[in-house]
């Protein structure tokens, strides 16, 4: 089998399996939908509604398992994701419409730049063994096991309530409509500042340690030697030599990052009230709400799914020898 | 010769005070983590060191006993995550052939499964979700990258010599595996292990605070629950808040210290400058890659000018 | 250490062979031994998608007991995939493999574990061979244990000890609890063959066991192993680039060139008076300062063949002077070429001996004469 | 206004319009844009602008319940003699916010839209049938509804030239809401919703101009909110307010606990140890210090309640049957433990024993995360400490103890909270109300602790068929003698609307001195909330 | 054959940063000149290589430079002292007058960057005025020096054979015409023809752009045969130096004679190998005298106490030898052994 004819056979297999492990997981579970949200409103609705809101949901029918199964994948491939329970009667995919662009463009974006900026000291640290720089290793090591909502939190106390200098929570000015106007981005950059800087700061120190780590194995390889020994000037053998061959393993932990963006995502979500397919998905959880549950594992997995696709390439184009191997 | 790395050295120790903790907790706490009080929300003083909460429980207690939730959780789901990524990644990478390509297509699907939200969707619908559940559900998901990893070095140990050489000695398959392979995968299983352990603490700590799983058992997470949901911060109660958080944070820092250690325990490249330090510092040596110290006797070490510094 | 003691090394086919009354069956015999590994996807671009090396070709060898046969050729013609073959390391393609007459391809493990106890082998790296993480004791344990019972406490300290000094690593305790980067090549490779010995056994496959030596430590290890075929009738595959160390060790020595045998005879033969034109350009590359002033001044050129699509007809055509259109399409066979000294057939994979329509015109014989 | 407001509706408030934006604040997490008054989870319903959009019929003051309603988009309401058939008078001059004209055949489309879609009949009245002769409108019932009055009082009116086009209103969601209140959707987005003033609002001009509604994703971050300014109306539970919530801006923040019926009991299952023994719910009944519990688990804000009946004071004052007026709920160990020995219990050491000579030990659960009851738990378990019974405090999953504890009575002893109401028999009949009994393992509804007496169940039901007034006080002595003897369960804390509110831009909350209404946002009392509210000087 | 370019002064290195260092080259003193190829040869373990990395400042830790200099004559005919050079000088001198091929071409060659890149880069640090098309035009004039047609430019490490990458790192260090070019056994894991072939090109290669060679090598009828002169090491020493023919026929150096007489002819009578008794020395455990000491058949007891300095024999020939019984003060009443007099 060809490297691309494999990897096609993985990814339907993947997707095949988590979109099964998505429908079965729900159902092995207990809890009903139904007396969940009566609970939730806390006698804000009538515990006779009950049975009309059985109706309401198409709980009532009786499916086999294998029944649902099909019924499942039929609508999955009209890309009908179901109603949610909780929100009845918005269609799942409106709610992960409406929160999977915020998680991507802040969570996304943070991710990104701690792996740079990560990467980027890691190198530093790693080529720098010796001086000063070992200094800043406790310093990582310390961060890389803060818990981040402590980190948020205490964050949220300090630059919102105390110093005012961010906003506390939301994703932008709560007056404003998102158009794509100055006025509007600006909001959502100041109010995605501190969440932002929260996430950077809480995952960079994994990127400088991986990064360090792998500086110092391959610095002492010989093709590092050897272009000491061709005299380059030190940025070139950092960057084009050390650094190039060190980022490698960096690139697939990356991958394994992009599904922590979502887990991740959602104590931030909390934390910072920001909108997120993560949050939506603790909601749903809590709620049994099925559809929606189903809706965001789905996004979410699939997402990662296409994140490990662009590395596998990435991976590819940056190291010629797995273009060759199976 | 580990001992002498002092980066290993202090993560050890802090780990040795956990453990005691950990062990000892419940005699040594000074009150029972959940007599109340009429001592409502004090900050620390001498009877309480590091005061109270909103019911008048004596913080530093929680702590205490907390620890040994934290530190089982995480010795189990990075023993069982360890355990099942070795299991399936050297069987993988040592088989080969169809074996290997099942195998390693189930790692695939659980590496790419989101871990986090699906704790939380597992942990949040069992009935009670006590330390060792969440534990063991960490576990469960977590193992696929070391599985990967190991898979991975298994595959390039196996076409190593040695091991075609014990074959050819007569060794049995498993003695090959266990003897001549895994002895070659300690570094990355030490690493996983302790990522694994580190991931794990954070993430029952994660989920004790954000409510899925019981309050009941203290742990480091159940004392910050209790925290945040009483409005520590808000009410300036930093003595509640703050403690937890950082023994969390320590306790990662100690382990990924000992893995250091342990990295330049086996790395030999690693272990003369990790080891000689302080003699490097003393002497004015920087051992550098592509440019040897010139030390001449009596001398220090030549200084050259430097614009990298 | 002394592994000298001015025991003069074993000349070839000299007294030291074994008594023989009439030719001996071989002990170990291999007849149209085949490897091909298959490679995915190609080197360049564009090329097929699932190739096969063709690492070994229709190879016929056989080892008898007390002799020494060695394996010579360019690096990559196949040699150390024979020793692994002949191991049963790694499943044949194609041939056959016989111990003692019978078909030795195992089946079960068992049957593998009675063959190894029979047929060792020395790893051409000694880097590579002995585990970092074990002491040599342990190496040596493991042997020991799997081949002469579970020997415990002082038994098991004189059946390491014993070995050890076979291979004159002496003092014994100085070595023993060493870990593999304690040890300097020829003491590693020494281990190696110390290992392969504790199996007692009846052939030893040594793949090139002194290429990282200097000559010193080369010549110490090849009168042990000289010492070994006389005292235990060993039979031994010798592995080398150093054709003079064959010429001097080997009762025998094969050629190699791509996966195939190219010419076979006794070692003073071949060395001396090469038939194939691959084996005359070996052997003229060979350093030799007495002969500086007969060095051919033309430099050889040409790159070694693709294994993966390899030349048709004879391999060497691409780089022969002499090749027509004949070597250019069909594989010549080992043809008889001559008698050595001892009445051993000569043989050579060259046109240039046959008589068929367009064989190449190969200078008659371009040996020295001693 | 009988309700004692100052000013609601009335024009001559409408001197200076204010210009600050009032922001609401709820912790109700991910929105969806979804403005039906019906749907449950609707962001409408959920955030409470529904309930400036909308109106009610009649405006309870639910600070005050015994009180009589305040006409709002009914002028009046009459009920027969029985209570099965109420005829409402629609107010005139009441227009839509697209202009055209409220009538009775809204009233009627909208009751019979309740009708028609059983979904949508959320607080699930027994209708029978709904008429209208133009100028009022006739509704009866299948069962007599004085204790359900309120229920239909809050009905919120919806406009029939829009919604009889409506194809299926159980999934119309509605997104240019037209109601008759004071305000009309402005925006909506997933964080906010902004609602603006109408200026032809039938009760007058209202003096906030606009109103957001934001949505945080729980009660931390709305506390912030609101303890920073950001949001200035809101409703969560603040530990120790006073020095979190208020002393942020003392001279601006408020937080007013309006008590009405409902309460918090801790409920016990009658029918398995060791609650099934009347003399061991008494003795726990007399060991636990409310005032304790209130300080501690709810930094004071919730009453503690002092009445055996259970009943909350002052507001159910009127409904307090005679024979319990002064009898206090007190912390007597001693004389309950003399109960307890007399009704067989030993002691063996500190731990009691019980007559069949088992230990008595029980768990107390409730879900993780809520923290004032979980805390209270805590408080409880020290209560049955000094009896000598060992109880153990297990928090739930909220989901599994909705789902899988509380309704199969699956629990020996939980707090819950009963239903408000006009009356007291919400809160009687939440708890020991026979006709809702349940076998254990099947999920009821009610009467989780499946308390069975048909002393109380006869009284029950005929306090809500009664047609005057003594019989009802009748039912009701009846009703507090058993809850009082037979303690189906353990009445702990009166169960205020709570809110917090800041009035640097505006005044005219309700408040302790000005009990106009319960403060929370979200509910039918927002309409006069907000109409009510000035801009600060 | 003109002044020397590199001059090695009593260079010394050790290894390891503790208090317990191995002393792996105890004070080597060597000269290269102009146009030469220098054989270096000795037991395996001895510091060859480490000589080479440390003499261009490479050794990787833990190898510390303890003393010593080492002089290197630039083209305008500039003495400097590698050791005291700045990271920059450092930099600008290497490649541009000292190139080095490493022992293991396997490694070098970073495997992620196409090799024409890898030719080009060195040049362009050195000569950054140079455009895209000369570096390419050098480049593929580099490999096709060294008999790679220049279509592999494109090629990534892993798409060539052994002997390929061999060559690749020997244009690349030829890529600046440097003077003085350290080859760490070229060709050892390769084929006689092979090894040929690389050596006879770069021989030829020395000829047409005249720069110097240091070959290590454990082959030594191959240095004989390639080497103009031969140094001899011995547990971290120069223990014989001389031209390649002197020390072929006639060593002067016990050790030297051993290593000669170990290694079997290809052609000719076969002789008698004699091989070095004993196992090469401990280098962190040495003892005061010579080295060789405890394996040499001729040791005296002035050997165990002294170390022999390098220096000529007392016959005065152009040649150095570090052997007390080449010394000036040779006892009158040993016995000269006859086959160091040859
Ligand atoms: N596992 C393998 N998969 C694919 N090709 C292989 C494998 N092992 C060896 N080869 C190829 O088979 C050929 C023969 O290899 P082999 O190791 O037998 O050569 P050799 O004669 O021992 O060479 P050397 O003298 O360098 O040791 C080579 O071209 C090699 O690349
Ligand atoms: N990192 C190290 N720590 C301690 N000793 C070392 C280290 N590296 C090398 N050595 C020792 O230094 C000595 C010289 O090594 P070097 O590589 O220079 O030898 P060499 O002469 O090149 O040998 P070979 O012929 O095997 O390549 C050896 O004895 C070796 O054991
Ligand atoms: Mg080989
Ligand atoms: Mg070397």
């Amino acid at each position: 089998m060809s490297f691309f004819l494999r990897r096609a056979v993985f990814y339907v297999f993947t997707a095949w399996a988590a979109i099964t492990l998505n429908f079965v997981i729900p159902r092995l579970l207990p809890g009903d939908p139904v007396t969940a949200l009566i609970g939730r409103m806390q006698g804000r609705i009538d515990s006779g509604a009950e049975q009309s809101l059985r109706v309401l949901f198409g709980l009532d029918q009786d499916m086999s398992l294998w029944q649902q199964y099909v019924e499942y994948w039929r609508l999955l491939l009209h890309g009908d994701l179901g109603l949610s329970f909780t929100h009845f009667p918005t269609p799942v995919s409106d709610i992960v419409a409406q929160a999977l662009p915020w998680t991507v463009g802040l969570v996304g974006i943070s991710t990104v730049v701690a792996f740079l900026l990560g990467t980027a000291v890691g190198t530093g640290i790693g080529w720098r063994r010796g001086t000063w720089a070992d200094s800043l290793l406790p310093i990582t090591t310390f961060f890389s096991a803060v818990p981040y909502f402590w980190l948020g939190l205490i964050a949220i106390a300090v630059f919102a309530v105390n110093l005012g200098w961010f906003p506390s929570s939301g994703s932008y000015d709560r007056g404003m409509v998102p158009t794509l106007s100055w006025e509007f981005v600006g909001s959502v950059v100041y109010y995605g500042t501190l969440p932002a800087l929260t996430v950077v700061i809480s995952s960079v120190s994994g990127w400088v340690l991986g990064m360090r780590n792998m500086m110092v194995t391959v610095s002492s390889e010989d093709y590092v030697t050897v272009a000491h020994a061709k005299g380059l000037s030190s940025r070139a053998v950092v960057v084009g030599y050390a650094a190039r061959n060190a980022i490698l393993p960096q690139v697939s932990s990356f991958t394994l990052a992009l599904g922590f963006v979502v887990g991740g995502t959602l104590v931030m979500e909390m934390v910072f009230s920001y909108q997120g397919i993560g949050y939506t998905l603790f909601e749903a959880v809590t709620t049994h709400d099925y559809p929606l549950m189903q809706g965001c594992f789905l996004v979410i997995t699939l997402s990662v799914l296409v994140a490990n696709l662009v590395a596998d390439f990435a991976y590819a184009a940056l190291d010629p020898r797995t273009r060759q191997e199976g | 010769m580990f001992l002498r790395n002092p980066k290993a050295l202090v993560g050890i120790a802090i780990l040795a005070v956990f453990a005691v903790l950990a062990v000892l907790g419940p005699w040594i706490a000074p009150y029972d983590p959940n007599q109340v009080s009429r001592d409502l929300l004090q900050a620390p003083s001498g009877a309480h060191w590091l005061g109270t909460d909103h019911t008048g429980r004596d913080i530093l207690s929680q702590l205490i006993v907390g620890t040994r939730g934290v530190l089982v959780v995480g010795l189990v789901a990075g023993v069982a995550a360890t355990a099942l990524g070795v299991v399936v990644g050297v069987t993988a990478g040592f088989v080969g052939g169809a074996g290997d390509e099942t195998l390693s297509a189930v790692s695939n699907v659980f590496l790419v499964i989101p871990q986090l939200p699906l704790i939380i969707i597992i942990a949040a619908q069992l009935p009670s979700a006590g330390g060792i559940t969440v534990a063991l559900v960490i576990g469960v998901t977590g193992w696929a990258w070391g599985a990967r990893v190991l898979r991975a070095q298994t595959l390039s140990l196996r076409r190593r010599d040695f091991v075609e050489a014990a074959r050819a000695t007569g060794e049995r398959t498993w003695r090959i595996v266990l003897a001549e392979v895994l002895p070659n995968l300690t570094a990355i299983i030490a690493a996983g292990f302790v990522g694994t352990v580190i991931f794990a603490v954070l993430s029952q700590v994660t989920l004790a605070f954000i409510g899925i799983t019981p309050v009941s058992e203290w742990n480091w997470g159940t004392i910050l629950f209790w925290a945040q949901n009483n409005l520590a911060l808000q009410r300036g109660a930093w003595w509640w808040f703050v403690p937890a958080g950082l023994c969390i944070a320590l306790l990662g820092m100690a382990l990924t210290l000992i893995n250091f250690g342990i990295d330049e325990l086996v790395n030999p490249r690693l272990r003369s400058t990790g080891m000689h330090a302080r003699t490097l510092r003393r002497r004015g040596i920087r051992p550098r890659v592509g440019f040897t110290p010139v030390v001449r006797a009596g001398r220090p070490a030549v200084e050259t000018s430097e614009e990298e510094r | 250490m002394s592994t000298y003691a001015g025991t003069p090394e074993a000349p070839a086919g000299a007294s030291g062979a074994p008594p023989s009354d009439g030719p001996e069956p071989p002990v170990l015999e291999a007849v149209g031994l085949t490897k091909h590994y298959p490679v995915h996807g190609g080197g360049a671009r564009g090329q097929r998608r699932s190739a096969v090396v063709h690492a070994v070709d229709g190879v016929d060898l056989s080892l008898h007991r007390g002799k020494v046969v060695a394996l010579v050729g360019e690096s990559g013609s196949g040699k150390s995939t024979i020793a692994r073959l002949l191991a049963q390391l790694q499943p044949l393609t194609a041939g056959r493999l016989l111990l003692r007459g019978d078909d030795a391809r195992t089946r079960g493990r068992r049957a593998f574990r009675r063959y190894v106890g029979k047929v060792q082998m020395i790893f051409q790296d000694p880097f590579g061979s002995l585990n970092p993480v074990h002491p040599v004791r342990y190496t040596l344990t493991r042997a020991v244990r799997i081949h002469q019972g579970r020997l415990r406490g002082q038994e098991l300290e004189d059946a390491l000890a014993a070995l050890l000094e076979r291979v004159h690593l002496t003092p014994v305790e100085r070595y023993v609890d060493k870990y593999p980067h304690e040890l300097s090549g020829g003491q590693r490779q020494r281990v190696a063959i110390a290992r392969a010995l504790a199996a007692d056994p009846e052939v030893l496959l040594a793949d090139e066991p002194i290429s990282m030596l200097d000559v010193s430590i080369r010549l110490g290890i090849l009168n042990l192993l000289a010492d070994l075929r006389d005292r235990l009738h060993l039979a031994i595959l010798y592995i080398t680039h150093d054709i003079a160390s064959a010429r001097y060790f080997a009762d025998t020595t094969l050629v190699m060139y791509a996966g195939r045998v190219v010419e076979s005879g006794d070692s003073e033969s071949v060395t001396q008076r090469p038939r194939h034109p691959y084996t005359r350009l070996l052997v003229s590359s060979a350093p030799d300062p007495d002969a500086l002033a007969e060095r051919a001044a033309a430099p050889p050129k040409g790159e070694p063949p693709s294994l993966v699509s390899p030349p048709a007809g004879c391999r060497f055509h691409p780089r022969c002077p002499f090749a027509t259109d004949l070597c250019r399409t069909e594989v010549p066979p080992l043809l008889d070429v001559g008698r050595g000294p001892g009445g051993e057939p000569l043989r050579a994979a060259c046109w240039g001996w046959s008589d068929r329509d367009g064989a190449p015109q190969v200078p008659a014989d371009e040996g020295r004469e001693a | 206004g009988p309700g004692g407001s100052t000013g609601d509706g009335d024009p001559s408030a409408a001197a200076g319009v204010g210009t600050e934006t009032l922001t609401v604040g709820m912790p109700n997490g991910v929105q969806t844009e979804n403005q039906s008054p019906f749907a449950t989870g609707s962001s409408a319903l959920s955030l409470g602008y529904a309930f400036v959009i909308y109106e009610p019929l009649m405006m309870r003051n639910q600070a005050r319940p015994s009180e009589d309603p305040e006409p709002w988009l009914a002028e009046s309401i009459t009920w027969n003699e029985d209570f099965t058939q109420a005829v409402i008078t629609p107010r005139p001059g009441v227009t839509w916010s697209d202009g055209e004209e409220f009538t009775a055949d809204d009233v009627a489309f909208s009751v019979q839209l309740r009708i028609d879609n059983e979904g949508l009949n959320a607080a699930a009245l027994p209708y029978d049938e709904v008429t209208t002769d133009g100028s009022t409108v006739t509704v009866s019932f299948t069962a007599p509804q004085f204790v359900n009055q309120a229920k239909l009082y809050d009905l919120l009116m919806v406009p029939e030239h829009l919604w009889s086009g409506v194809e299926d209103p159980t999934t119309f969601t509605n997104t240019e809401p037209v109601g008759t209140g004071p305000y009309t959707l402005e925006s909506w987005t997933p964080q906010a919703a902004t609602v603006v003033a109408r200026d032809d609002y039938w009760g007058g001009q209202p003096q906030v101009p606009e109103i957001r509604y934001s949505s945080y994703n729980d009660n931390n971050a709305l506390t912030t909110a609101l303890t920073t300014g950001e949001a200035q109306w809101g409703w969560t539970f603040i530990a120790d307010y006073e020095n979190v919530y208020i002393s942020a801006d003392p001279d601006h923040h408020h937080q007013y606990a309006a008590a009405g019926l409902g309460i918090d009991a801790l409920y016990v299952n009658n029918e398995t140890k060791p609650f099934d023994d009347v003399a061991f719910r008494r003795a726990l009944n007399m060991v636990i210090d409310r005032q304790e519990l209130v300080d501690i688990a709810t930094s004071g804000v919730n009453p503690p309640l002092t009445n055996a009946t259970g009943l909350p004071l002052p507001a159910g004052q009127e409904f307090l049957s005679a024979a319990y007026a002064d009898a206090e709920l007190a912390v007597d160990v001693a004389g309950a433990k003399a109960l307890l020995t007399d009704a067989g219990y030993t002691w063996s050491g500190e731990a009691l024993v019980d007559p069949d000579g088992e230990k008595v030990t029980f768990e107390l659960t409730n879900p993780a995360g809520w923290n004032d009851y979980l805390t209270a738990l805590d408080l409880i378990k020290n209560a049955a400490s000094r009896l000598g019974a060992e109880a153990t405090v297990q928090p739930a999953n909220a989901d599994g103890w909705f789902a899988d504890i509380i309704p199969p009575g699956n629990f020996q002893a939980s707090l819950h909270w009963t239903d408000g109401g006009a009356t007291p028999w919400d809160l009687y009949a939440d708890i020991m109300d026979g006709a809702q009994y349940k076998k254990l393992g099947e999920p009821a509804t009610w009467n989780f602790g499946r308390f069975q007496d048909d002393t109380a169940t006869t009284a029950l039901a005929d306090y809500a068929a009664a047609t005057d007034d003594a019989t009802r006080q009748a039912a009701m002595d009846t009703i507090q003698k058993v809850f009082v003897e037979q303690v189906p369960a353990i009445p702990i804390w009166s169960r205020p609307a709570t809110a917090q509110y800041s009035s640097k831009h505006y005044v005219g909350w309700p408040s302790e001195d000005d009990p106009y209404n319960q403060p929370q946002p979200t509910g039918v009392q927002a309409a006069q909330i907000v109409m009510n509210l000035e801009p600060a000087s | 054959m003109t002044g020397p370019v590199l001059e090695i002064r009593d260079l010394r290195v050790d290894y390891g940063f503790g208090d317990d260092p191995t002393h792996v080259l105890r004070g080597v003193d060597l000269t290269l000149h102009r146009g030469e190829v220098l054989g270096l040869a000795g037991e395996s373990g001895c510091g060859k290589s480490t000589l080479a990395y440390a003499a261009t400042r490479l050794l990787p830790p833990p190898g510390l430079i303890t003393g010593g200099e080492v002089w290197l004559t630039d083209r305008e005919g500039n003495r400097n002292d590698i050791l005291g050079l700045t990271d920059a000088q450092l930099r600008a001198a290497r490649w541009r007058d000292v190139a080095i091929v490493f022992q293991g071409a396997m490694s070098s060659l970073n495997p992620v960057f196409r090799i024409g890149r890898q030719l080009t880069d060195g040049i362009r640090a050195h000569r950054p005025g140079l455009s895209a098309r000369d570096l390419e035009a050098r480049a593929a004039e580099l490999l096709e020096m060294v008999g790679i047609s220049a279509d592999r430019l494109r090629a990534y490490p892993h798409q060539l054979s052994g002997g390929m990458r061999q060559r690749v790192m020997i244009a690349m260090a030829l890529a600046l015409e440097p003077q003085v070019l350290l080859m760490d056994e070229p060709t050892t894991a390769l084929d006689v023809v092979m090894q040929r072939q690389i050596l006879e090109q770069i021989m030829e290669l020395r000829d047409r752009l005249g720069f110097s060679v240091v070959l290590i090598t454990h082959d030594v009828s191959l240095l004989v045969e390639v080497a103009d002169r031969i140094a001899i090491m011995y547990a971290g020493e120069i223990v014989e130096e001389a031209t390649a023919a002197d020390v072929y026929r006639r060593p002067r150096h016990p050790y030297a004679h051993g290593l000669l007489g170990s290694f079997p002819p290809l052609h000719g009578p076969r002789r008698e190998l004699a091989g070095i008794p004993g196992s090469p020395p401990d280098l962190q455990r040495l003892a005061a005298g010579c080295p060789f000491a405890p394996r040499c058949p001729h040791a005296m007891d002035v050997c165990q106490q002294v170390r022999p300095v390098l220096g000529p024999p007392r016959t005065g020939e152009a040649r150095r030898v570090a052997c007390h019984l080449h010394g000036a003060d040779l006892p009158g009443d040993v016995a000269f052994p006859a086959e160091l007099a040859r």
